[in-house]
């Protein structure tokens, strides 16, 4: 009969449960340390980013600890500056995508539909191949940042347009949306209010794998050439270069391709973490 | 021959028969015969012929080729020339001088995108004497002519409509253009009906499409391919010092900073001349291009006759003066956006480039557009404040090259205009003896060095490894990889 | 991402009033076919849409880049004159729509147009591409749909901890590195510090089967192995919750033995939903193969819709997208249908 | 067909069947150890019924489990002995266990959607209980046509073939019991095996059972909490509270003489069809306890009215304190009595004679719950009106449209035909200005006090929400909060509670203190207490009368229990299949049901009283058709037992629907032959 309830509470502390687990320990301590090098890369390396020196596609070594690039750059230097790119592009890039999406997958509740309009319009970005949308859209607009940011946002859209579509209309059977309905509340305050709330677990897990997919996108355009614009680097930009070096210097590779598992690894642990939270019984 | 030539000092006779694959980078592209392309060198002089060939250290002497001999007037307002009369289409049907004079017309047009169609287009008449004689008139000088017929292919009439799609390629060379499979391969085979027969060797060459610059080498360590080309020059580097392997270059790109003279700061010459001065092409050159460079300051090589030695490193690298010459501008701190397109060596050229310039106390921004972007800025004369070019037109002649680099041209994507370049342009158009031609090109060569609105960064030849068992192969800075006379040894 | 799962509909049997349906395989298997096409019809009209839709898109968004097919033909160093000639020339000078309605009709012909740069059929370049990224992405269909129903399934087994751990590490690995980073990881791995393998080329499949394997390995296993964790993780999650469900407690309390329960009830249980994802996955591989084909430097459809972008071919992208999409579509649809053959309680018509 | 198919040499003649000696079951979770079950023993002895009562939580479940040897993780038996034929089961190997599951002992589980492979065919799941004990392909499959036969399923050759999704829930569950029958077991372990059933295929399910053990002699363990159901079936029973057995013995005994005083509440606290309303029911008070955290002594001290010192402190044991009767208590063992329940009061309440406007009417409504072009119309016709202070009660079975019915009422199911009046205003188009005054006049209970608050908003968001359409906002809402938590008896101070932290009874209260916010003339109950364990259910009963009373609310109270529905109701309205079938006061409905469904309604319900055993019941055949396709003429003609399925002359009732008309003593019902079996239901 009766079973155990699901045990909710809405604040922000419910999502901080997930750092409670040994997962979510790590993830957590990877992101920050990764995340914190990145944003004070300036400040530790005052030189910059675009330090050319003579000595070209160095291993690694103990001054440089990823060797250096093809005009004489300290790799690990430029892996954190490419973090700190990607990092800034994804956590403005990731919540973005969310907000936008998840409104999107919205609408259908309001307005039928618009809802369905938006959702067909979602189906053909899916179908879409991602990268080559991404091409696309930054060779419409340019390249660079904003652009990038454009296009990972616009191939990001459907997944969460039909997330919180699919979390919504599972919750809109729940009883009490009809209890809200029955005590006469419009259709976008039981939206907003009560739907919405319920449908958050889900997006907020979704992000977390978001932002590694983010990450990637960036990366798949610059293997295109058309992702951040040098000499400002970023991870894909450096593999993209780093390629074209493989086997005159295999390390130069990895230096980026460490930072990027890492970084894969924590947020895959982090999604992990939140799953179990949210799903916990 | 004046072309270098690899491996014809190897002892061995040449082997007759026999298949050679070459492992190129960019696809052919058969419809655009009349444009000088890069993607095109590997195989189309040993498909298509020209009257001439011009032997860039030697302009003024051409050797014949399809033509066998010709007069120019003494006026220099026409030319007589005879063609030989053993040449046959790959269809079989007799070249004649019909089929030089369609080409030629053809090479006018604006669709043929041709670089060096002010040539014909400034032909007054063309008449056919006989199958195997044309004359040629024009309406002043023609200082770009034998580049022109050295240039330009002869095609046949016949099957013109199957080089757009690639279906009928039909040249009168060594070799017949087969099995294409666009972006993958095509194959050339020997021509057994070939005016000059006996000194073809090979039978066939596999062309194998490989973008990839690892897949290139590897497809030639592991012995699949006996030559490639399209290999970046630090690759090509590593291939140094191993006798399996000959490393060489074919063509010559040239590589330059435009500047836009009608908007700041480079409407200031001592800007230009900073940013010249800025350049480091030394490491370009070592970095980028593995020291296969040709480090210049100018777009005519040091080799080029009546040419002042010094002047081809006129602004050697030396940022303290280009930072001072900023300074006498007070130009410092101006921003600088840089368009370029996505190739990997402009893209590593910008980033030593924007570092001299910061270096210099300006502030470079990139601007990474793609080829076709990067082209229809050109064409729009819309490129910005500053942009990286490359054009690939090594071993033309400075007259020639006047009108056709674009940076050179007298609407140039810098938008350089001055009554004074119009001046000495025409008087290096007009120049016929010998003296007069070389004071022309001092007295321009001083002024491209001194209002530099394009500064030369450095030319450079496409790296073409080829296993050492290959000999024979003819290569030049014009670019062409010709083959008829290679030959693979046991 | 889901289906909506058809809700089972619950007939009443027994009783006069109901109308039983009469059974019978004829019956039934007519009954399935009617309710595929009402299905189909069914759906027509939002099909329609998206590809219409994605026509649009296809046609308009190359468009909308700077330079055209024109500036690529005109060569290096063209001139105004010049470009515009070529425009002319090509039809690029008509109006959008007509360009528009133009390729539309062609299309409906069963005409794919002309590449404005290679002056080819579209279909031919497509065909002389396909084998390569079919062999690629039927072999890493192969790998993902082997390890990804294998692991699912040692994941969805009752294991030891330790069994699982490990599981779990390739699957939170995997699920996070995509093919692009797998593949450089390969090459570095399998290539470079232990040359097994070729790291880049190909080599058709009808030419040297042998050799052609090689090529493939690499790029296959990165294009695989990430699609293999999602479908692994699915099937253990699928399998882990179906083993919670009441019939496999009365299967045990039938004294069935934990190996039947696997195969016979839950593994059964969870194919629909393996399917559903496989069906998914195998159109993330065809996106993937994009950018492991640029790594590994083969010569298959992604370079070409790279190229042709690159070369604002514009032809030849928009046929490139609208196979995409239509593949999406048709592996939609498929699997529904797929999913309605497997699971009795779906119907499709529902 | 006995044992003789056995290992004969296993069974010693001085050993019961099964004997369950101080079994202990624990749950390590990361809340703590929860102990499910704590020391019990019990004893079945072949071709006996046992029946184990006890509300939700105390461990049944795990019980049975255990005797398979089939405890979900974590779930750990920490001493005891479960001896079958005297072997201990509990040291038995996995293997030895797999040959006793489903051939020695079977089990049928309770919610028969899925207890079934939805993926396999329904033969093919009887079919594999043969097969893993060895029986050959062929022959386990001519056995399932037998089984099936046996169970009572029609058309076996073709049922066969079908798949579960394609039965009704009473026929799954005699493929269940199919199953546990097939390699004739002697022991079938039941678990709740119709609770998830309506009482008129409740009733074909405890016949069957029954007539199994006639026939084949099986012992029979029945789970359940429905006290009527022992009554009608068992021989001896258990009563089970917070994991431990309470009270033990004969059923006849207990029930008449009920040593603990939680039996003998259990008993009281059910309404009863056969007593009239006026009475508040004795609830017992407060809720079942958390098997993590029993309270000292006996866990059931803190709820006992007549609980003394020792019982807070030392726990009593199970004591013979009757005749073959035990019991665990403190009070009775020392010759107490148990059965001092705090008298109910005697309510005052008449059904007003001359009732004030009615607050609703509905006219012949339908309601299409499928497409348009092929409608299913599952209201079909509807006409019924509640008044201030009045309850209509709705009975009927699972499925034949009594929510569809309320939801139309409140407008979340559009209107297909008839007429909805509210408060005097035509809401049918339920226009903006329809909806208002509906929502002000009437409101919702709902059924699942767990689905039908927002888990993520607290108890004081929820009824804030609700103030705010009434108009109540801000600070003046919060005191009105309070106050209605007070008023459905809770404390006031949980405004800032989320739901997970109140039991079930107490989010029902919420649920109410909710409906109650907009101040509305009438509520619609949706089956406001069947979620609830026996106890609670009384008090919920008890508050939604006493509010009744003081607000004056009218009611449509909805509900497939007969008994609760009497309780309540002023007036009742039988649904069949969309329709009404009869309607009238409760005291004729119940007294005279003049529709034969009625009738069978009413006899199908299982008293909670041995002495109701010797009735004859009229136990209808088959399911409810599919509002989706409806008979022809009379919609009950199907199963009736008066009608031509029994009486072949009869074919008015397959062409002409009956009216729902005044029948010759002056009762309501659609019938063509009213009051046939008005005396055969009643006792
Ligand atoms: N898997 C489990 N994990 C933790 N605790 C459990 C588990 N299963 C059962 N329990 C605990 O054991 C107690 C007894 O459960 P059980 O299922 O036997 O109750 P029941 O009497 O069958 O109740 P119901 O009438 O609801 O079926 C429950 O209160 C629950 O807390
Ligand atoms: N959306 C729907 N689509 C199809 N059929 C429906 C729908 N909603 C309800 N029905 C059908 O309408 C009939 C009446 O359903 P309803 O929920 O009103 O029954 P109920 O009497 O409340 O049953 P229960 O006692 O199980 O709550 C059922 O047969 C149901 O299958
Ligand atoms: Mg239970
Ligand atoms: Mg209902």
């Amino acid at each position: 009969m009766a079973r155990e309830p699901r045990r909710f509470n809405l604040t922000a502390s419910r999502y901080l449960q997930a750092f409670r687990q040994p997962k979510g320990i790590f993830a957590a301590t990877v992101i920050v340390v990764l995340t914190t090098a990145a944003f004070l890369a300036p400040a530790v390396f005052p030189g910059g980013y675009d330090q050319q020196g003579r000595d070209a596609l160095l291993p690694m070594s103990p001054e440089h600890l990823f060797g250096t690039d093809e005009l004489g750059r300290d790799i690990l230097v430029r892996s954190l500056f490419g973090l700190r790119t990607d990092l800034t592009l994804v956590y403005i890039a990731a919540p973005i995508t969310m907000a936008v999406g998840t409104l999107l997958g919205l609408i259908g509740f309001v307005s039928k539909t618009t809802g369905t309009l938006i959702q067909r319009i979602l189906d053909v970005i899916v179908g879409f191949p991602g990268l080559v949308l991404g091409i696309c859209v930054v060779l419409v607009l340019g390249t660079g940042f904003p652009a990038l940011l454009i296009s990972i946002v616009v191939i990001g859209l459907p997944t969460f347009g039909r997330l919180a579509r699919a979390a919504l209309l599972s919750q809109q059977q729940r009883e009490y949306v009809t209890a809200a309905r029955t005590l006469g509340i419009s259709r976008s305050t039981i939206v907003v209010r009560h739907l919405l709330p319920n449908a958050v677990d889900a997006i907020i897990v979704q992000g977390a794998v978001f932002i590694v997919h983010a990450v990637f996108l960036e990366a798949s355009l610059s293997i295109v050439g058309l992702g951040i614009q040098p000499p400002q680097p970023s991870l894909g930009a450096l593999l993209n270069t780093g390629m074209r070096y493989i086997t005159q210097s295999p390390t130069y590779i990895l230096g980026p391709i460490i930072i990027l598992l890492l970084l894969a690894f924590a947020f895959s642990l982090l999604t992990d973490a939140l799953n179990e939270t949210v799903n916990r019984k | 021959s004046s072309a270098r030539d690899l491996g014809s000092s190897a002892t061995s006779t040449p082997v007759k028969g026999g298949s050679v694959t070459f492992a190129v980078a960019l696809d052919a592209i058969p419809g655009s015969v009349f444009q000088t392309l890069e993607t095109n060198y590997p195989w189309f002089n040993n498909v298509f012929e020209s009257l001439l060939t011009v032997d860039p250290k030697d302009p003024d002497h051409p050797k014949p080729l399809l033509a066998s001999s010709w007069k120019v007037s003494e006026d220099n307002l026409s030319i007589d020339i005879t063609l030989r009369d053993d040449v046959t289409f790959h269809t079989g049907r007799k070249m004649t001088a019909d089929d030089v004079k369609y080409s030629f017309e053809q090479a006018a047009k604006p669709t043929s995108g041709s670089q060096l169609s002010f040539v014909p287009k400034a032909f007054q008449a063309m008449t056919v004497v006989s199958p195997t004689e044309l004359k040629i008139s024009f309406t002043g000088p023609q200082p770009s002519l034998f580049d022109f017929f050295n240039q330009t292919p002869i095609i046949d009439e016949k099957t013109a409509s199957g080089l757009a799609d690639g279906t009928r390629v039909t040249g009168t060379g060594p070799f017949m253009f087969t099995d294409w499979k666009p972006g993958a391969s095509f194959t050339l085979k020997k021509y057994e009906r070939y005016w000059n027969a006996k000194a073809v060797n090979l039978d066939s060459i596999q062309y194998v499409v490989t973008t990839d610059a690892t897949a290139l080498l590897s497809a030639l360590r592991s012995g699949r391919a006996q030559i490639a080309m399209g290999i970046t020059a630090t690759d090509a580097k590593s291939f140094d010092g191993n006798n399996q392997y000959q490393v060489t270059g074919s063509g010559g790109t040239f590589y330059t900073f435009g500047m836009n003279t009608s908007v700041a700061p480079f409407n200031n010459p001592k800007v230009r001349q900073a940013v010249a001065y800025a350049l480091d092409r030394d490491r370009i050159n070592s970095q980028v291009l593995a020291k296969t460079g040709y480090v210049s300051d100018l777009y005519w090589g040091a080799a080029t006759p009546g040419l002042n030695g010094d002047d081809v490193t006129h602004y050697s690298y030396d940022p303290d003066k280009a930072k001072q010459l900023i300074q006498e501008a007070g130009a410092a701190g101006a921003t600088v956006p840089i368009t370029f397109h996505g190739n990997p060596v402009v893209k590593a050229m910008f980033e030593i480039v924007a570092n001299n310039l910061t270096e210099i106390g300006l502030a470079p921004q990139a601007n990474n557009v793609d080829q076709p972007t990067f082209q229809a800025q050109q064409i729009a004369a819309d490129l910005g404040t500053a942009w990286l070019q490359n054009n690939g037109q090594g071993g033309l002649s400075p007259a020639t090259l006047l009108n056709s680099l674009p940076v050179l041209r007298k609407t140039n994507p810098s938008k350089f205009v001055s009554p004074e370049y119009d001046k000495r342009r025409q008087s290096m158009f007009t120049a016929t003896s010998e003296s007069d031609k070389k004071a022309a090109l001092q007295k321009m060569t001083d002024y491209v060095l001194d209002q530099v609105w394009a500064a030369p960064i450095i030319q450079a030849p496409s790296p073409v490894v080829a296993s050492s068992a290959l000999h024979g192969l003819q290569l030049s800075p014009r670019g062409p990889v010709v083959l008829t006379e290679a030959y693979l040894s046991k | 991402m889901g289906l909506a799962l058809g809700c089972p509909t619950h007939q009443v049997a027994e009783g006069t009033g109901a109308s039983a349906p009469s059974s019978g395989p004829l019956v039934l298997a007519e009954r399935t076919e009617s309710f595929v096409l009402q299905f189909l019809t069914r759906k027509i009209p939002s099909v329609l849409f998206v590809l219409v839709v994605s026509s649009i898109v296809a046609f308009i968004l190359p468009r909308l880049a700077p330079g055209d097919p024109a500036v690529v033909l005109a060569g290096p160093d063209p001139s105004p004159a010049t470009v515009e000639a070529i425009r002319q020339q090509l039809g690029l000078n008509l109006p959008l729509w007509q360009q528009y309605l133009d390729w539309m009709g062609g299309l409906l012909k069963g005409d794919l147009g002309q590449s404005y740069v290679l002056h080819r059929p579209v279909g031919e370049l497509i065909a002389g591409r396909l084998e390569s990224t079919l062999e690629l992405a039927a072999l890493a269909a192969l790998i993902m749909i082997a390890v990804g129903l294998g692991l699912g399934m040692l994941g969805g087994s009752p294991r030891s901890r330790w069994a699982r751990s490990i599981i779990d590490v390739f699957n939170t690995t995997f699920l996070a590195v995509p093919p692009f980073l797998t593949g450089l990881l390969l090459i570095l791995l399998l290539g470079i510090v232990i040359p097994l393998l070729p790291v880049s080329g190909e080599m058709g499949f009808f030419e040297d089967p042998g050799i052609s394997i090689q090529f493939l390995i690499l790029p296959a296993t990165a294009l695989a192995l990430p699609q293999a964790a999602v479908v692994a993780r699915l099937l253990q999650t699928s399998m882990l919750q179906i083993r919670s469900e009441d019939f496999v407690d009365l299967a045990t309390a039938k004294g069935v033995s934990p190996f039947r329960i696997t195969h016979k009830h839950v593994l059964r249980n969870s194919f629909g939903n393996a399917v559903v994802v496989i069906g998914l996955r195998i159109g993330e591989l065809l996106a993937g193969a994009i950018v492991v084909e640029s790594i590994f430097a083969r010569n298959g459809l992604g370079s070409l819709a790279v190229s042709s972008v690159q070369s604002r071919d514009y032809l030849v992208i928009q046929v490139l997208i609208m196979s995409a999409v239509f593949i999406a579509v048709v592996i939609q649809l498929l699997s529904e249908i797929v999913l309605a053959a497997l699971d009795p309680r779906i119907r499709l018509g529902a | 067909m006995t044992s003789d198919t056995r290992d004969s040499a296993s069974v010693r003649e001085d050993q019961p069947l099964l004997r369950v000696e101080g079994l202990q079951v624990s749950f390590p979770t990361s809340h703590g150890v929860v102990r499910a079950v704590n020391d019990i023993s019990f004893e079945i002895g072949a071709g006996r019924i046992l029946g184990v009562v006890g509300e939700s939580g105390s461990g049944k479940s795990v019980t049975a489990r255990s005797i398979m040897r089939m405890l979900r993780a974590p779930g750990q038996v920490d001493g005891g002995k479960i001896m079958l034929h005297g072997r201990d089961l509990l040291n038995e190997t996995e293997a030895t266990m797999r040959d006793v599951r489903g051939k020695r002992i079977a089990m049928v589980f309770q919610d028969p959607q899925a207890a079934l492979n939805p993926m396999m065919r329904v033969g093919d799941q009887i079919a594999e209980t043969l097969i893993v004990h060895g029986t050959r392909k062929h022959e386990a499959r001519q056995r399932a046509l037998e089984l099936l036969h046996k169970v009572g399923i029609p058309d076996v050759e073709r049922t066969i073939e079908q798949y579960p999704h394609e039965f009704s829930g009473g026929m799954r569950q005699r493929v269940v019991i199919a199953i546990a029958l097939a390699n004739e077991a002697e022991l079938l372990i039941a678990d709740e095996p119709t609770t998830a059933l309506d009482v008129t295929i409740q009733a074909q399910i405890l016949k069957l059972l029954v007539d199994l053990r006639k026939d084949l002699g099986v012992a029979i363990i029945m789970i359940t909490h429905d006290m009527g159901v022992v009554a009608e079936l068992c021989d001896e029973m258990i009563v089970m509270y917070g994991g431990r057995v309470v009270e033990s013995g004969p059923v006849r005994t207990v029930f008449n003489n009920p040593q603990h005083p939680y039996t003998n509440a259990l008993l009281r606290a059910v309404p009863r069809i056969d007593t009239p309303a006026g009475h508040a029911l004795p609830a017992i008070p407060g809720s079942p306890p958390d098997p993590a955290r029993l309270p000292g002594g006996c866990s059931f001290h803190p709820r006992c009215p007549v609980a003394v010192e020792k019982c807070r402190t030392d726990r009593p044991p199970l004591e013979v304190l009757a005749p073959s009767q035990r019991a665990a208590c403190w009070v009775s063992a020392s010759g107490g009595d148990v059965e001092a329940l705090p008298m109910p009061v005697v309510r005052t309440r008449t059904t007003p004679e001359e009732p004030g406007k009615p607050i609703l009417q509905v006219e012949n409504v339908r309601t299409n719950v499928g497409k348009p072009r092929h409608p299913i119309w599952a209201v079909n016709g509807i006409s019924l009106e509640v008044r201030a202070g009045e309850t209509l009660g709705v009975v009927g079975e699972s499925g034949c449209g009594k929510s569809t019915l309320s939801r139309t009422i409140v407008g979340i199911n559009p209107v297909g035909e008839g007429r909805i009046t509210v408060a005097g205003r035509d809401v049918t188009r339920m226009g903006k200005e329809d909806l208002r005054t509906v929502t002000s006049t009437i409101q919702y209970v709902f059924q699942d006090p767990y689905a039908s608050l927002n888990p993520r908003r607290t108890i004081g968001q929820s009824l804030e929400e609700a103030l705010s359409v009434a108009g109540v906002k801000g600070h003046a809402a919060r005191t009105r909060s309070r106050e209605l938590l007070e008023r459905v008896g809770l404390n006031g101070d949980h405004l800032d509670r989320y739901p997970y932290a109140f039991s079930g009874g107490q989010r029902q209260r919420v649920g109410i203190a909710r409906a109650l916010a907009a101040n509305p003339k009438m509520l619609i109950c949706d089956e406001p207490v069947s979620a609830l364990d026996v106890s609670i259910q009384a008090q919920i009963i008890n508050l939604l009368e006493d509010l009744r009373d003081d607000l004056g609310l009218g009611y449509l109270f909805i509900a497939h229990d007969l008994s609760v529905v009497r309780h309540l109701s002023d007036r009742v309205a039988v649904m069949y299949l969309g329709r009404v079938v009869e309607m009238g006061t409760a005291e004729e409905v119940y007294g005279a049901p003049q529709h034969p469904y009625t009738a069978a309604l009413l006899s199908s319900t299982p008293e909670p009283d041995v002495d109701a055993r010797k009735r004859e019941r009229i136990v209808l055949a088959g399911d409810m058709p599919s509002p989706a396709n409806p008979p022809s003429g009379c919609p009950f003609r199907t199963r009736c037992p008066i009608g031509p399925l029994f009486n072949k002359d009869r074919e008015i009732c397959a062409t002409t629907p009956p009216p729902l008309a005044v029948t010759s003593n002056g009762q309501i019902a659609a019938c063509h032959f009213a009051g046939e079996l008005a005396a055969a239901a009643t006792v």
